[in-house]
């Protein structure tokens, strides 16, 4: 278990440097299906099956078939190297590694790595996430199906051919 | 079913209907937009029947019936909630209400069926229906107000019907903003009657008037009651506020049958009967109420015998008979003025949709000197303004004898009466017998002055017309005889039946006041309002039957005082010099060119384009368009927050 | 046990790295799928939160993050799309007006 | 036994299982080409292969050399990471979906409980779903890196189509998943076991979904078919006019793992219909216990070549869809069919468990 975990962060942490470092956006984005998966690994070994199955169906099969197809339609090749933003190209790193020593600072310092242990785990069942869903997050889910109606007419409207 | 689920029944088919033809009405076919209209009105009539029936025969005595169903408003102490309220009162008021509105809507499935926009005006209708049944049942004083508002809307979408028409559109206009300064007089009443009784439900206002401490609050009771006057004296046109109404003649027909004559102008006679507990214990507000409603009543009779317009004279009785109901509530004997509401809704809506169908047969004509002799050609609609003409002249065994006699005998021996408010009234009643058979003698009678092209196709109207003309002449008839007066020997079931609704007001206002007239008997009282109603409809027939040369003879000996009712007593002028030319010249000196253009568009409109020109032209730098920048200067901020949270904690 | 703390790490380290791309990366695909990145280091923290606290509301947020990334990736890419048919570009640098 | 620890043995025995399942499926596949170009065939009043081995059945064996010794011809525009990578996601794809599909009940064998399944989840069901949903991947790279415009067009359409018929593919179990009350397949099959009553009738009818879920079982079927692109649906790689889709540029073992994955994805799909709606392993069970262990599989195996048949015999029957044909099918009548579907089978649930 633990060492999947670590097995499975490191992966994580490579493919998500991958993404940031390759040009060809293709690569990118098969990168980013492998975070995805290693995600769902880690949901896994969380506990969280329902997210994790979730996880690969919809952000991995779904959402990413969407940008490599979206790659694939505008035949997107490699970025030409061109810095325009002064601020992102001399500020950017150093603002990034201050940020993540910030945030890892903040981590360490309130979630100390003891190895506590946790309480038992959630029931992280379809049919658990399911009931609090239509109980206690109705509004919410109704909400987000009138987002999703918009975006799809949104997404429709805007790729329309002409306007 | 029980009521707390049929009241609601009884608002919704309108509702859906004027939803269903405001929004769909404009593909649907003449017929099924009508069938839709009159559909929801019918049904909502056999609602109101049905209610009515399960309250009589279920509920336990005539005890009022309140249910609520949600909270509407919820703001400190104030609450307000969406809640119906039914008792004896809201039952004939529902009924009268529904059963009018019901004709109405079949009468104009033909009336309406050549002009534009006949979607438009079904809707508008049920729309109206909806508003004031919510006004008649609602629970508290802001619903109420919703009602009221409502209808006061509709009103302005009706008559300016016609809204190509200047002179509609202004008529709109101006009952809209008429009647404005009296819902200011009732938004007032509403929020004194609050900050006294910190509650705006009836129910519990009237159980915490009873116990008020006696003499404590009657300051504040009597200002309550003017200034809720005040709104009741806007809606329904009564004196200083009446001048909108004839104006609202310019809307169709039977819309001045349904709003301007039988249901919404009367929602004021209604609101002051609804508060009878309050007036009665504001006695001098009440006192107020009368004496206004007897002038109003005298006042706008006078005006009614010089108007040669057929609607616009109809408008004039119909405010004087206004004055009238006011008159019966204002002395005491709100019963009565009820009584009256109902004959009254009855009758003059039948004038008026006679009326309408007299200006259907002569092409839009309303002038009486035009017409004359139409009884040969239009024999049902003679009939039936003849059998109303009866009735509002007060003849016997017509409705509005009955009702009206209540009146005036209440005013002489009521808990309020005066004799002199007495007199007034049967002054009224003969001048109302008399205007009123000018116009049966200038319209049906005699020889006829229509001209020739018109007088071709004269003709009558359709059944669809007339259907609803027979139905109402009917009830002109009958529906006195639910009051057969104590001085014929009957027992005023009506006001018997209404005595829970309005004893406790009565009873407490005969504690206070003991009046006790002496002399004339009950039927000597009626006797003379009869006397009068006879000497006005004799004067009316000998002068306007034959020819029309005695009132011309008499109008060139008192050529002033026939200027002055001709010109309505110069009210109008004088409003306009009083206070639409102040506004004007106030707006455009003032208001437009100092205020508007100078400090408005000045200071604040183009100074702050121009301050924000100028901030804008410096901050335009970080604006650079580059989202890489903007993502870093995010991420700069986001840094600098945590360094800030990290460094506090 | 894995503690806590190692898995809110890797959630900021994904959300950093996310953040980087946004910044060194000019392709709006790219970025957009850095944005992706972003909300999956997000998740991760909702579900180890989820798992250490013993209710299930923290996976519930996921669910929501999820539905919302699918609605935003779908109208980003419908505005990339028409944003590369006006203007011939994928660059984001190059779409710095608000005007053609 | 005893001298093993208890992690070893049950990775034995999942290592068995594995091996049987892989040599099982990989053999069934090469038979299946042989079976669909005989059964063609003779629909089309023809012979078939004939010639190697006794009517043609060691062609398969003759095929397989062949792929192996052709030459591997990559195109010099192509994306060789991505040309590479595509092939191994189809195949390994296609054959992880396999591993949660249950074949047969579970025996007891000296003391150790054995299930005829790799693995049990308890979503298994979403399992193969997922799996499916990544297969998209394996297409539209293998459009994109051969760098050439009949494959990307084969690409292009396909990634559609999958996606697109995936929605109703969910749909239409959506049913299912109702009645069973759960994810797993392993639950969803014990759910059919026994006969339909009506009351208290029995009316010797099994208890298998496809009478409650006709409507849910032609979605799936349809789709599925779709899904896995095969013929009326097969537009990717329709031959007259986009030569051979996306795969024209691939030859040699990387064309025959796409072809060995498109046969393994009938199979997967061929699979969870009988799991689904025809009652999986479920049939007369009768003999000694031998027996009683695989009448079980044999009922399986024969439940899932009916569906292998009539993938052929619809091969050798329909004609092509038109491209937008397919699309508006998909979504304007199966994805409502299937939302009709699911709002059915809800009201007969209530209706069937209100008080």
């Amino acid at each position: 278990m633990t060492v999947l975990f670590y097995i499975c962060a490191a992966l994580a942490i490579l493919a998500a440097l991958n993404v940031i470092r390759q040009r060809t956006p293709v690569y990118s984005a098969l990168s980013l299906i492998v975070v995805l998966c290693a995600l769902a690994l880690v949901y896994l070994l969380l506990g969280a099956e329902f997210m994790a199955v979730i996880q690969v169906i919809v952000y991995a099969g779904a959402i990413m078939v969407l940008f490599v197809f979206v790659i694939m339609l505008l035949n997107a090749g490699k970025e030409t190297s061109r810095q325009r933003s002064r601020l992102a190209r001399w500020l950017g790193v150093p603002l990034v590694t201050a940020f993540l020593a910030e945030i890892l600072i903040a981590v360490w310092s309130q979630f100390p790595p003891v190895a506590a242990s946790p309480p038992p785990p959630p029931d992280g069942s379809p049919a658990a996430i399911g009931t609090l869903l239509f109980r206690s997050y109705v509004l919410p889910f109704e909400v987000t199906s009138i987002l999703i109606l918009v975006a799809v007419l949104g997404a429709v409207v805007l790729a329309k051919k002409e306007f | 079913m029980n009521l707390e689920v049929l009241l609601p029944l009884l608002l919704l088919p309108p509702l859906v209907g004027a939803a269903v033809n405001g929004i769909y009405g404009r593909r649907f076919s003449q017929g099924m937009v009508s069938l839709i209209a009159c559909a929801s009105a019918g049904l909502s009539m056999l609602v109101a029947i049905l209610v009515a029936w399960t309250y009589s025969t279920t509920s336990t005595g005539p005890a009022p019936f309140s249910h609520s169903y949600f909270t509407w408003i919820q703001a400190g102490d104030l609450r307000a909630d969406v809640a119906l309220y039914y008792d004896r009162l809201t039952l004939v008021m529902t009924l009268t209400v529904t059963v009018v509105a019901f004709l109405i809507h079949l009468y104009s499935r033909g009336y309406m069926e050549h002009e534009g926009g006949y979607y438009r005006f079904f809707s508008y209708l049920n729309l109206f229906l909806f508003m004031m049944l919510t006004l008649i049942t609602a629970a508290n004083y802001p619903l109420m107000f919703v009602g009221w508002e409502g209808v006061g809307l509709c009103s302005y979408l009706l008559i300016g019907f016609y809204f190509r028409k200047q002179s509609a559109s202004d008529a709109g206009k101006k009952a809209f903003i008429v009647t404005r300064i009296g819902d200011a007089g009732f938004t007032v009443g509403v929020a004194l009657l609050f900050w006294t009784f910190k509650t705006l439900d009836f129910q519990t206002v009237f159980a915490r008037i009873g116990e008020l401490p006696p003499g404590q609050y009657a300051g504040t009771l009597t200002a309550i009651g003017l200034a809720i006057f005040l709104g009741a004296a806007g809606k329904s046109a009564q004196l200083p506020l009446y001048v909108w109404l004839p104006d609202a003649m310019e809307g169709p027909t039977p819309v001045s049958a349904l709003i301007h004559a039988a249901t919404m102008v009367t929602a004021g006679v209604y609101l002051v009967a609804r508060s009878s507990i309050l007036y009665a214990h504001a006695p001098k507000a009440l006192a107020v109420v009368g004496v206004v409603g007897g002038l109003t009543a005298l006042f706008a009779s006078t005006i009614a015998l010089a108007q040669n317009d057929l609607k616009r004279m109809l408008a004039y009785s119909t405010i004087s008979q206004l004055g009238y109901m006011f008159l019966g509530c204002g002395v005491g004997v709100f019963a009565a003025g009820i009584f009256h509401l109902m004959t009254h809704a009855f009758f003059k809506s039948l004038l008026f949709l006679a009326a309408g169908s007299v200006m259907h047969a002569m092409n839009g004509e309303l002038d009486m000197r035009k017409m004359g002799g139409l009884r040969h050609k239009l024999r049902i609609t003679h009939a039936t303004f003849f059998i109303a003409t009866l009735a509002i002249s007060g003849v016997p065994m017509f409705a509005g004898f009955f009702s009206k006699d209540e009146i005036l005998a209440g005013a002489y021996e009521g808990p309020l009466g005066q004799t002199w408010l007495y007199w007034l009234g049967t002054l009224t009643a003969g001048l109302t017998a008399f205007y009123m058979f000018r116009a049966l003698c200038l319209t049906f009678w005699g020889k006829s002055r229509v001209e020739p092209e018109t007088a071709h196709h004269l003709h009558e109207s359709g059944f669809k017309m007339t259907g609803p003309l027979l139905a109402l002449a009917f009830l002109s008839i009958v529906g006195g005889y639910v009051s057969w007066p104590r001085a014929l020997g009957g027992g005023e079931a009506f006001d018997r039946y209404l005595e829970p609704v309005f004893g406790p007001a009565e009873e407490a206002l005969r504690n206070a006041h003991v009046h006790n007239p002496e002399g004339l008997s009950g039927g000597a009282l009626m006797t003379f309002s009869v006397l009068a109603a006879c000497i006005g409809i004799g004067l009316g027939i000998w002068w306007y039957w034959k020819s029309i040369d005695t009132p011309r003879k008499l109008a060139q000996r008192f050529a002033g005082l026939h200027e002055v009712l001709i010109h309505k007593y110069y009210i109008d002028e004088f409003y306009n010099w009083l206070i639409v030319h102040p506004i004007h010249i106030l707006s455009e000196k003032f208001l437009w060119r100092v205020v508007d253009q100078g400090a408005i568009d000045g200071v604040l409109v183009n100074g702050a384009g121009e301050v924000s020109t100028e901030v804008g032209g410096v901050l335009r730098r970080i604006q650079s368009g580059n989202i890489r920048s903007y993502a870093a200067w995010v991420l700069l901020g986001a840094v600098l927050w945590l360094l800030y949270v990290l460094v506090i904690h | 046990m894995v503690p806590l703390s190692h898995y809110l790490a890797l959630s900021a380290i994904l959300f950093v790295l996310g953040g980087a791309g946004f910044i060194i990366r000019r392709n709006m695909i790219s970025v957009v799928m850095c944005i992706e990145l972003m909300l999956n280091g997000v998740n991760l923290a909702f579900i180890a939160f989820s798992r250490f606290r013993g209710n299930l509301d923290g996976q519930l947020f996921v669910f929501f993050v999820i539905v919302v990334a699918a609605a935003e990736a779908a109208v980003g890419l419908a505005i990339i799309i028409a944003v590369q048919r006006n203007r011939d570009t994928l660059d984001l640098e190059d779409v710095d007006s608000m005007k053609l | 036994m005893g001298t093993f620890s208890e992690t070893t043995v049950l990775l034995a025995v999942a290592a068995v299982k594995i091996a049987f399942v892989l040599v099982f499926l990989l053999t069934a596949i090469a038979y299946l080409t042989w079976l669909e170009r005989k059964v063609v065939a003779h629909i089309q009043a023809r012979w078939g292969p004939y010639l190697v081995g006794p009517h043609g059945l060691l062609q398969p064996v003759a095929d397989g050399i062949k792929f192996i010794m052709k030459e591997d011809i990559v195109p010099l525009e192509a994306d060789r990471v991505t040309y590479w990578l595509a092939p191994f996601l189809g195949f390994v794809l296609a054959f992880l979906s396999i591993a949660v599909i249950p074949f047969g009940g579970s025996f007891t064998f000296r003391g150790l409980r054995i299930q005829a399944q790799i693995t049990d989840v308890n979503v298994g069901l979403l399992f193969v779903f997922a799996v499916t949903s990544l297969g998209v991947y394996s297409v539209a790279l293998a459009g994109w890196s051969s760098n050439s415009k009949y494959p990307l067009f084969g690409a292009l359409r396909s990634s559609a189509q999958m996606i697109s018929y995936e929605l109703s593919l969910g749909l239409a179990v959506v049913g299912v998943i109702m009645m069973a009350g759960t994810l797993s397949l392993r639950g969803i099959v014990d759910a059919q076991s026994g006969f339909w009553h009506i009351g208290r009738v029995n009316t010797w009818l099994p208890h298998w979904n496809i009478f409650a879920q006709p409507l849910g079982f032609f979605i799936y079927f349809t789709s599925a078919v779709a899904e896995t692109n095969r013929v009326p649906f097969d537009l990717p790689e329709g031959e007259t006019e986009l030569v051979g889709g996306f795969h024209t540029e691939y030859s040699s073992m990387k064309f025959a793992m796409f072809f060995i994955s498109e046969y393994a994805n009938m199979v997967t799909v061929s699979c969870l219909a009988t799991l689904l709606f025809f009652g999986g392993w479920h049939g007369p069970v009768f003999g000694p216990a031998l027996l009683q262990v695989l009448l079980p599989v044999f009922w399986f195996c024969a439940k899932v070549f009916c569906f292998l048949f009539f993938y052929i015999w619809m091969r050798g029957t329909l004609p092509r869809f038109r491209y937008d044909q397919l699309m508006s099918f998909g979504w304007k009548f199966l994805l409502p069919l299937g939302l009709l579907n699911i709002l059915l089978t809800s009201l007969a649930i209530a209706w069937h468990e209100a008080p």
